[in-house]
């Protein structure tokens, strides 16, 4: 077949391809459903590339083959050996490749634009094909810098502190509307004139720099937000892509991961109570769990230890189990199933309770619990398990704090006020394991459950102390 | 195609990615952000015709690089998920030590 | 517009339709039927084509009369589903005898 | 504006349209966005209407003014007249409507192809076109003729009992595929060859017999599904027409009707554990209603009178009104409100129970109660409230019956089995309206209920008895 046909069966190739992106994200809907979609996503992505390569002559099949082949090795080591407590990072990782993928596409559409297919008689790139190629190279880039920050500062290659320039909003703000006015300036010139190729590489390099400096006045904390939201504009990216290339593949999925990124922000927005822009503006979270914020008055609260937290959970009815950040960073969760494992031995009833924001990122202890083999019919969500607490005999708090905050219902002073917490204060007793007193949460503050009558404290690293309390269990 | 086609294409499937999104279940949000990863890799078509294209050497090595990064993230965008879907268990089936029988 | 595209708005406009319907609560499915009935009869921008041109008298009638039946539907859908929709109301306003007020 | 200008804005506009008509169905999502949902609905039509006029050359204004006029009186009238009860009806009147405008639209396409810009070079009318003009009038038609059945058989001009001709399968099937036969060969012929008109008309006849045949053996009380089929198709028709003339706004509300139609059908046949190809079929619920089943044993039961009602309730904790299909054909929803007011008084808490499938239509209940000012946070559907009869002190059934039935729940063997039903008998005393002992609800089969030690039957007609219930509790 030829360059460009118009054969209405290669469109139809591309739309087959988006609708199984469509299922393979519908997929997820279920667990049991979810390894089909996956399934899906691949076959739709196998048939756009076999698509694209048998509609296009190829003066460079070997080299093709070489880059893929270099591509699949590095992409499924990374996959098999990553850990599960690291996805935040490789999220980030390789949402920077999507974006500096979507800058050499465009560069390369820049450079020869009559391999894409988008010159007009004289020879010129069409305008609105210069419009979708400046903003898609653009957002790319700013995906990729950004991303590659947001990597450093979650795998702890820079300090997660927020960097504050002087003057950051409006350095920011006005690297983007010089941004925009090239793109509009380049369009509007008529012909190709001289200067095409400056505007294109000015645009590229101003938007290299703010996706740098969007980025780095932000929190660590709350990169989880900034993933999604650079995961968002890599699927605008691809979109603009394919508004360039007319591909209905492209355009599909750019679309739906734009909306999954702008959702999933919006969703850890708002359960963390906070506006996207405040989150976006930065300087937030810089002290997350460090315990600086020391000042809190002494009040008296009770240590427990391994063998207590045994004893009462094996005479309990019912233990509700809430992980939280510090299971991921103490890596506790295998140890957890253990401990679950040996009540519900002893005919107690285990539940696992998941926040929305548990964690550092959605789903997170989901995906540390499944991996340690917590059947997922064990583990609720929020809303669901919520009005159980006064029918249970134990809170078990691992490594949570923020969620389980009742200054979150009560005090209006509360940087987390309003956002959902669960009731664990109407459990008849409750443990919380921790490292020290000092420590705080992501949102730095105080917890009144720290000094309830009915709380003990275990003070410890999570997985340590879950393996005392194992080995207590265990005689 | 023309450029209304296309848009039009484009705003009902942002309605679709709204409501598809909407309808995973919170506990799949991590897997989700993985294939979102992975299909969002689809530029790689755009790459491949850079590639294939014997119009400019630095378009084609620009695409050939393309293809590379992404497809870095379509292998290690599906596997990931892949191997993060199959951790998710019901209770009936025997699941950890019993996967060794 | 070429027929791959059409196809292609169909396809997606159907998934759409699919979430969106699903999304209707069930309190409101009567309401759905009428005003499903409504907006189906933007068949008459097909009548008024018919109508509009100058082409074969039978196909103006036909036309018109086609306006009129989707008028009807239009007119008549579009005021019983409001009709309906404003009897749902909340508790707090107060209703019935209080409306008088 | 020239006609078949192409113009993108023209484009855009019926796009806008299309996706108002998205936001209208989104908006029942909820009743408080419903409202402006339904102002995003007629926006959206007059943006095609008008979209239409200024972009053709029109020589007959005033006739269309006129026939616009006239329908809007006619539709605004019934609109405004129209009884609530009497919805079913209406739907499938408008129905048949659709169903006729598509078959005019078709037909004068076929008559006069170059006002709608279909033609090739040669004055043929294109071959594509020729497909969907066939398909769109054939569905027309289709829906025309069994809307008109299916309004007849509701609105009592005809008798509900299926009318089964010998060999209705084999008559229906073969008309079906002459008519896509014929459909085919019409696509096929190169050239408008003679016979082109005879093709069309006989298609057309064939069409509109097939929907006549398709419905009379249909029962009365399976009319819904029916017409949600019908509402499907129509949708369809629809979008058939909008391939005809590329338009992005019919293509679009003919998916989102068509699949509405669609899964409403699906749902009433999944509340009613029946499959739609058995509805289809036809030949059930001839005789619903009409208690024609009266060779039951007899068994003992308790009857109860409007005071034993009014005493009981007044001193009752909680009361759950469950409204059917009895409570709809004696209109009692006006009283009912009064009685549930009356109570809540006497510091009764009233809550109503709506079963997906009560009365006749997806929501009729929810649209009576509605009308009688109930507010729709008293209405509670299955799931959410079947948990409360075990802590309910009455259960007072009004006019309803197979939602009740434990049957369906217990007896392999009844048609009713599977649906899920009220779980009344754990409520501490029921009430059940109905008009004689051997009346029998739409599947025809007795209920256990009637004779449980804690039933009282209160027989008669569903809004003379609440009245006395009413006159009952005012003294
Ligand atoms: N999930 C998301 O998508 C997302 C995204 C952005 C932000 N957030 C925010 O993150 C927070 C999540 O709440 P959370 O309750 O899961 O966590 P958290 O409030 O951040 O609390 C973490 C707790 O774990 C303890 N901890 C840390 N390392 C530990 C270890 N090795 N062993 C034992 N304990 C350890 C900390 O105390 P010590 O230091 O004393 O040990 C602290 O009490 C929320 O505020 C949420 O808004 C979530
Ligand atoms: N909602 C839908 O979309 C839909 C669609 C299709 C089919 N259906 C079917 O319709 C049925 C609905 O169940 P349902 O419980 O609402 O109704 P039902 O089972 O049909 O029972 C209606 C009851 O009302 C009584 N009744 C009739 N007229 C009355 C009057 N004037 N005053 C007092 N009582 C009167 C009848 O008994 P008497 O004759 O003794 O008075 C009968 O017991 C289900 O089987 C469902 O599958 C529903």
């Amino acid at each position: 077949m030829s360059e460009h046909a118009v054969n209405p069966w290669v469109a139809i190739a591309y739309l087959v391809a988006g609708i199984f992106f469509i299922l393979a994200l519908r997929g997820l809907s279920h667990p049991t459903a979810s390894r089909r979609g996956n399934r899906f996503g691949m076959a739709g992505m196998l048939i756009a590339v076999v698509t694209t390569l048998v509609t296009h002559v190829i003066a460079s099949l070997p080299e093709m083959l070489i880059a893929i082949a270099l591509g699949a090795v590095i992409g499924l080591t990374t996959a098999r050996k990553i850990a599960m407590t690291a996805m935040p990072q490789l999220v980030a990782a390789f949402h920077s490749l999507v974006g500096l993928a979507a800058v050499l596409v465009a560069t390369a559409a820049f450079l020869d634009p009559g391999g894409f297919g988008i010159v007009d008689a004289a020879g010129n790139i069409l305008a609105v094909s210069r419009v979708e190629l400046m903003l898609g190279a653009a957002i790319g880039a700013i995906t990729f810098s950004g991303s590659v920050i947001a990597f450093a500062k979650l795998n702890g290659n820079m300090s997660g502190a927020p960097i504050l320039l002087p003057g950051r909003h409006v350095i920011n703000l006005g690297t983007i509307v010089a941004i925009l006015g090239i793109t509009a300036f380049y369009a509007a010139v008529p012909q190709a004139a001289a200067g095409e190729g400056w505007m294109f590489w000015t645009a590229l390099a101003l938007a290299f720099a703010v996706g740098f400096l969007l980025i780095i006045p932000i929190g660590g904390a709350d990169m989880p937000v900034v993933v999604s939201m650079l995961n968002s504009y890599s699927g605008w990216a691809a979109a603009a892509m394919g508004f360039t290339l007319h591909n209905t593949a492209m355009i599909i999925t750019g679309a739906l991961v734009g909306a999954s990124g702008a959702i999933l922000s919006y969703i850890m927005c708002r359960a963390m109570n906070r506006s996207f822009i405040s989150v976006i503006a930065g300087g937030f979270g810089a002290e997350s769990g460090s315990g600086a914020e020391g000042e809190r008055i002494d009040r008296p609260w009770k240590r427990g230890s391994a063998e207590d937290a045994a004893w009462i959970m094996k005479e309990a009815q019912q233990v509700i189990i809430i992980p939280g950040y510090g299971m991921a960073v103490a890596q506790a969760q295998h140890v957890l199933r253990e401990m679950g494992d040996l009540l519900k031995a002893q005919g107690v009833t285990v539940k696992y309770a998941i926040h929305p924001v548990a964690g550092r990122m959605p789903g997170h202890m989901n995906v540390l619990l499944a991996e340690a083999n917590v059947p997922y019919d064990d583990v609720f969500e929020l809303e669901d398990i919520n009005g159980e607490f006064a029918q249970t005999d134990v809170a078990f708090i691992i490594g949570a704090n923020d969620v389980v905050n009742p200054a979150a219902k009560t005090d209006r002073s509360s940087p987390i006020y309003g956002m959902p917490v669960f009731d664990v204060e109407k459990a008849k007793a409750i443990f919380f394991i921790k490292r020290s007193m000092s420590g705080v949460g992501y949102a730095g503050v105080d917890n009144e459950v720290f000094y309830m009558d009915q709380t003990m404290m275990l003070l410890a690293d999570a997985k340590k102390m879950v393996e005392d309390v194992v080995k207590a269990l265990q005689h | 195609m023309d450029f209304v086609s296309i848009l039009s294409i484009f705003v009902l499937a942002c309605f679709v990615g709204y409501y598809v999104v909407w309808s995973v279940t919170p506990a799949l949000h991590t897997p989700l952000m993985a294939v979102t990863n992975a299909i969002s890799s689809v530029i790689i078509v755009g790459a491949l015709i850079a590639a294939a294209s014997s119009g400019t050497p630095a378009a084609k090595w620009l695409g050939l690089a393309g293809i590379a990064l992404a497809s870095i993230n379509i292998f290690g965008g599906f596997a990931v998920t892949a191997r993060m879907l199959t951790m998710f268990r019901k209770k009936d089936k025997p699941a950890g030590k019993g996967e060794t029988r």
